[in-house]
């Protein structure tokens, strides 16, 4: 067991993997030498060599498209996009060619890639360093969506992620790589040092897609969260001294269905939160499907605690922000409806 | 103050329309034997003029003159021809089928088989192609099995891909063939992935990627040269420019003022532009091609210069923007034609063999299109599973998958 | 007043602002000489020169692309990409350039785009023919989605759509192009011209961008549908009998939420369809907000039918398609609830 | 069976690394004078070799010197030497209030002065730039006042993109100066797109896309190309190459067996490669590009061949992969100097002039600063309301956006 950020524990699960099999291989702008403007990938190429590791040409057209023609002959690509803003010029080749060749090609040919990128604010970077697309790729079927919220779960599903045979979105909320953000940015943040989940085992070990987390159990009312809103929420609750349920989703598709209405089913009220804009975000699924399977348990309707409609603001980035106080205002009005 | 001139926008038109005669002199080609034939480890700066010539092989007499003549056993000539000529047989009949309501769509090759059969012959087992829409002549030149391709068509229960997918969007793994994506382009930056792959494994095998001449204004094009670039993986970079892409002619794509094999310079890779209506010319450029990749030279660029003769696919009537007689001005002539020409000048082939030839093929073909129907067609007999639809999603069905499969009924 | 099918609609909506305003230019794949591949543009360049209407590479990218460019200038570009299959090489310039150029420089620039495309299945397209991307469109804050379901619609819609000075995504059901396809795949589709939505004023008219329409009064239940499945919606109203209200949203962003609410408040009940794939579709999104807003109206869970979560099979095409029987269904069953 | 030789992955390198001492030798330069000058109207495959060269005016000994010198007016000189030194002090006085926490981030631009100043002095008035965050000096070298910048990189209240923007994302479309994205690339062909609306409206405008070594492998850099090949359009194409992006160098997009210059060949676009450290070279590349587009004769692109003297950004620590002295190795020296040099052999400058002219010109940017302070800054004092973050989303906000701004208690 060692203590470690989110960043070394990615980067961990990267060398754990890469040492296990050979055919995983991992490359993006900057990741090589330098290892990544993150520095998720550090140390890496020196340890396994430029044809494991390397750097690539600014496309991610380019990244996303070579990681599929790997994947189909037989490697195990991991790709970082600098930053999931940037994911949209390999956004085609995830959406019509990584989703789907499994499919169309009845299994003759796959795409086991895993496309690694930081996603989310809080770190004054504006529209093009703060976005959350998640709900982008949850539409897509043949994609897997993971995003974690601590280095335990990093670690973990990063390596279920790599051995995984299935095309793999992995989003890592980059103002949780140093620590457990809770959306107070006026005060400073713990270090994961200092955090149970920042404890990893060292070696191999998974966290399974597609299981969620409770990370506070609860009887009042349900809050489904992922990524740094969980630890938004788990604040909140806190705060507003509301008996909350705070289920970390961890794996957005597939989703697991049967902890949220357990849970749902039990407390009878629910609030959804993310950071990416509300219209369509992954929350309207998970509203929709909390209504549909928890309809005679619910008192209250499903709530969405959301980013607004809007760009990504530099400068307001803490009122775009959901953070805990707006989190707390809805988990009262849930409480209240 | 000075008077500025008005700018004005120039818009690319085909030389001819309906209406008009067709016209193919405004392309620039060499004379048979005319272009020079570097080794295969030259510097790619030193062949920049092949980009805008063209390697041709056969004259107008069925000789084959100049550097890139080579002894080819007549034996694989003939192969090459029967190839063309079943790959012809196999469109008609699946143009009929079509028309007969047996399948949704059909896309032909007409006029381009020279390029997907004499390229095959040159690749071992174990390399792969990502080919567009129309290189069925990958698979026949290497006698993949036509019922095989048919159920494909005809989307029936042993249709290997399940009804999943629109007719001539093959895929077939064990013939080195990948699968066809209906979105143009994006095959051909996982080609050279795929080829990277190959070299990061110290592997033998190489890639071909495919495209056609108005899909190099994709995106990929652009990414798969500069990875090829970089990286120098093993693949061959081909361009197939049959003059047309649906109803806009290749100037539309950029064509006008340059030839597609330039665009390989500016990448610093090697291109050559060759005679695809050329069998030999085909075998020549691109075992040149394959060599260098698999002696880890790196990419090559090839610029195939023929003429899609055919509509651009069952939903196309090209009668609405190119000339009726447009063919008959292609100066490029037909590659079963040529071959023929060839191997009869050599003494290997004669008009009674060519149409002994021709009659048994499409006996094979009949014969194979009979026994695919016997599997079922789009519209009636048997075909695969609805609930086969949510298998291969993922690897393993997950549960909203299970429970939709469910709600419908399976 | 003229009887028009869903593509003279199109056409001559086009027309009619190529004629008024000589800032409209109107450009795509085949789009040119050869009027499109549906022909929606036929005659055009003919009529207003290569200048306004002309050919394009084949580069969504770039098609997309110029058009921001030509929007900032001043013009009015409308630009098709040939099926919204192939709309993802534009997808980065779509949302991280058209749809958020005017708040990034506070108004300085613009881009007043019109992006259509042919969606939807129906016409044993395959995956790749077949595609109702909306939901892409939906989560993108700066755009605006609109889906026309009739030619008097499509053709007032699309004016307006011209006119305004907001990047909109335009989708086509080109099921729909022909005739008033109620999803009895196996019965012949009444043409346009023997349906009263064929007839469509000739010259300039409008449709606003943001209303609904009732097409069908109910109490029963509420349905919210928009393209095709407007008229597989009415068609499974009337082979259930059930006194469905049948909403044909035409707008996605902006959302008609105020006749939608005005419905479900006064049915109890509401069903969501559509086309696309079931997870984080435009339907959950519907879902999410009817419950949000009018849950102590509600009497049963928000329904969704939709497009099964894989991609859209050639052969297996009506068995994916949402048709009037699994509407039907869903109608009973929510009357049951 | 022959042996097959193994494949293996090239994957470049920059020639040194931290620790090592830097090396630019591989760089293959013409000498001052050398290149010649073309009409303007040459046909574009005339001039490929000159992708290769290059165009440098300014000798060692500050001379101008070959075809490409052209007689400037020297106050226009002078003009530019100052606009440098502005810009200079302008990125030195915004590193500074950045490591003080009065704005977020910066981005410099040392070393590039002389290709953004010296081109912005071939515009005209309703020429549009579309620039990428390193061409500070098209706003410096045309008076824009350094306040308003100022008020962008403070979010400040008077910060006229109202506090939405990453710092040094300017939009001033007054100054021909379009608003930059984050999003690297997408702008080259938004201004093609832009020229080709200046064609189709007849007008006299035309517009000049920006772009760094490391971007043109991305997606756009291609369809500008595409576009620009197809409709001939009044666009300068301009390929800033310092050498770096971020940590790697040019060899990873691409430049390790060409030039960005030759790009252009491939698209049948005449290109120039440019000493972009030679202010002398810069004006007369740019208005020689200018004068094609002004005169319909269509798109130019110029790779700038220059270096990033400084940090990628202030989020960067470039001694993590390039020698620390690796600027001491570039063979290209300051423009700053190197025209405070031509200016002191015409008699027109001095150094005590030029030390002059520093101090004023810190002096106002010293005072702008001050201005800008007293508007607000990121961390302190007056800033846009929160409230506008909903304006400007679309042209009249939609009720879904006043729900939330209420929701936001505004
Ligand atoms: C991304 C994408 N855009 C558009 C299309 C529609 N489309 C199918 S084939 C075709 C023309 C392709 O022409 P070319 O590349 O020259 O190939 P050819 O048909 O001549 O073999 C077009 C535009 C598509 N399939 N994918
Ligand atoms: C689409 C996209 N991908 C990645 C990035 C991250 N990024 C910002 S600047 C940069 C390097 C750009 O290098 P270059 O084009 O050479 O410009 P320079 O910084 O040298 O001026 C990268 C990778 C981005 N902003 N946008
Ligand atoms: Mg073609
Ligand atoms: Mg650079």
């Amino acid at each position: 067991m060692t203590r470690r950020t989110m960043i070394e524990a990615i980067r961990d699960a990267i060398d754990v993997s890469m040492e296990r099999d050979e055919k995983v291989v991992v490359f993006g702008e900057d990741v090589g030498f330098f290892g990544g403007v993150f520095r998720c990938t550090e140390g890496l190429q020196k340890k396994y060599g430029t044809h494991r590791c390397f750097d690539t040409p600014i496309s991610e057209t380019g990244i996303v498209g070579v990681a599929i023609g790997m994947g189909a002959y037989g490697l195990r690509p991991v790709a970082e996009i600098q930053f999931a803003d940037y994911v949209y010029p390999g956004y085609d080749q995830i959406v019509s060619e990584a989703a789907r060749l499994r499919h169309r090609s009845a299994g003759d040919f796959t795409a086991p890639l895993v496309i690694r990128m930081p996603c989310g604010g809080g770190i004054f970077g504006g529209q093009t360093h703060s976005q959350s697309p998640e709900a982008l790729f949850t539409h897509v079927a043949g994609l897997k969506t993971v995003i974690p919220s601590n280095p335990y779960d990093a670690k973990g599903l990063l390596i279920s992620a790599i051995e995984d045979d299935d095309p793999i979105i992995f989003l890592e909320p980059k103002r949780l790589y140093n620590g457990p953000f809770n959306g107070h940015h006026d005060q400073p943040v713990v270090p994961w040092s200092k955090h149970d989940l920042g404890e990893t085992p060292d070696g191999h070990y998974t966290v399974p897609i597609g299981k969620a987390a409770i990370r506070r159990e609860g009887s009042a009312l349900t809050v489904l969260a992922y990524g740094t809103m969980v630890h938004v929420a788990l604040t909140a609750a806190e705060e507003t001294g509301i008996d909350a349920e705070v289920i970390d989703l961890r794996t957005l598709v597939p989703l697991d269905v049967e902890t949220i209405v357990a849970s749902v089913s039990k407390t009878g009220r629910c609030v959804v939160v993310h950071e990416a804009t509300r219209t369509s975000g992954f929350g309207a699924e998970l509203a929709a499907q909390v209504q549909e399977r928890c309809f005679y348990h619910l008192e209250a309707p499903v709530l969405r605690v959301t980013g607004w409609d809007t760009p990504y603001p530099h400068a307001q980035e803490w009122n775009y922000f959901p953070g805990p106080d707006r989190v707390g205002r809805a988990l009262k009005q849930a409480m209240e409806g | 103050m000075d008077e500025k001139p008005h700018l004005s926008l120039h818009v690319p038109e085909p030389p001819v329309r309906p209406g008009q005669k067709g016209d193919y002199t405004h392309l620039r080609f060499s004379a048979p034997g005319e272009v020079r034939r570097p080794p295969v480890d030259v510097d790619p700066m030193d062949i920049h003029d092949l980009a805008y010539k063209l390697i041709r092989v056969q004259d107008d007499d069925g000789n084959a003159v100049g550097p890139w003549a080579y002894s080819v056993d007549p034996g694989r000539l003939r192969k090459g021809l029967r190839a063309m000529l079943k790959t012809r047989a196999y469109d008609a009949r699946m143009m009929k089928m079509q028309r007969q309501g047996q399948t949704s769509f059909y896309m032909q090759c007409t006029g381009e088989e020279a390029i997907a059969c004499g390229f095959q012959a040159s690749l071992e087992k174990g390399d792969m192609n990502f080919p567009t829409y129309r290189q069925q002549g990958l698979l026949i030149a290497q006698d993949w099995p036509l019922v095989d391709m048919m159920c494909q068509i005809l989307s029936n229960e042993k249709d290997r891909l399940k009804g999943r997918q629109l007719p001539v969007m093959y895929s077939v793994k064990d013939a080195g063939f990948f699968s066809i994506s209906g979105n143009l382009g994006t095959q051909y930056v996982q080609a050279v992935g795929w080829a990277m792959a190959s070299a990061i494994r110290n592997d033998s095998r190489i890639a071909a990627a495919w495209i056609g001449d108005g899909s190099t204004a994709e995106s990929d094009f652009h990414a798969a040269l500069v990875f090829a670039s970089v990286y120098r993986p093993p693949v061959v970079l081909n361009v197939v420019n049959n003059q047309w892409a649906i109803s806009t002619n290749q100037a539309m794509a950029g064509g006008e003022n340059t030839t597609f094999a330039a665009r390989a310079h500016g990448y610093g890779i090697p291109s050559l532009r060759v005679d695809g209506n050329d069998y030999l010319a085909v075998l020549a450029a691109s075992s040149w091609a394959v060599e260098r990749a698999r002696r880890n030279l790196g990419p090559t660029l090839i610029e195939w210069v023929t003429y899609r003769v055919a509509p651009h696919s069952t939903s196309d009537d090209p009668s609405k923007y190119r000339p009726k007689d447009d063919q008959k001005a292609w100066p490029l002539g037909d590659p079963v034609e040529r071959l023929k020409l060839h191997l009869t000048k050599l003494g290997e082939w004669s008009e009674e063999r060519h149409v002994q030839a021709k009659a048994e093929l499409e006996e094979e073909v009949l014969a194979a299109a009979k026994e695919a129907r016997s599997h079922g067609t789009l519209q009636e007999g048997a075909k695969t599973s609805p609930a086969e639809m949510f298998e291969d999603v993922y690897k393993e069905m997950p549960p909203h998958l299970r429970e939709q499969r469910q709600q419908m009924g399976y």
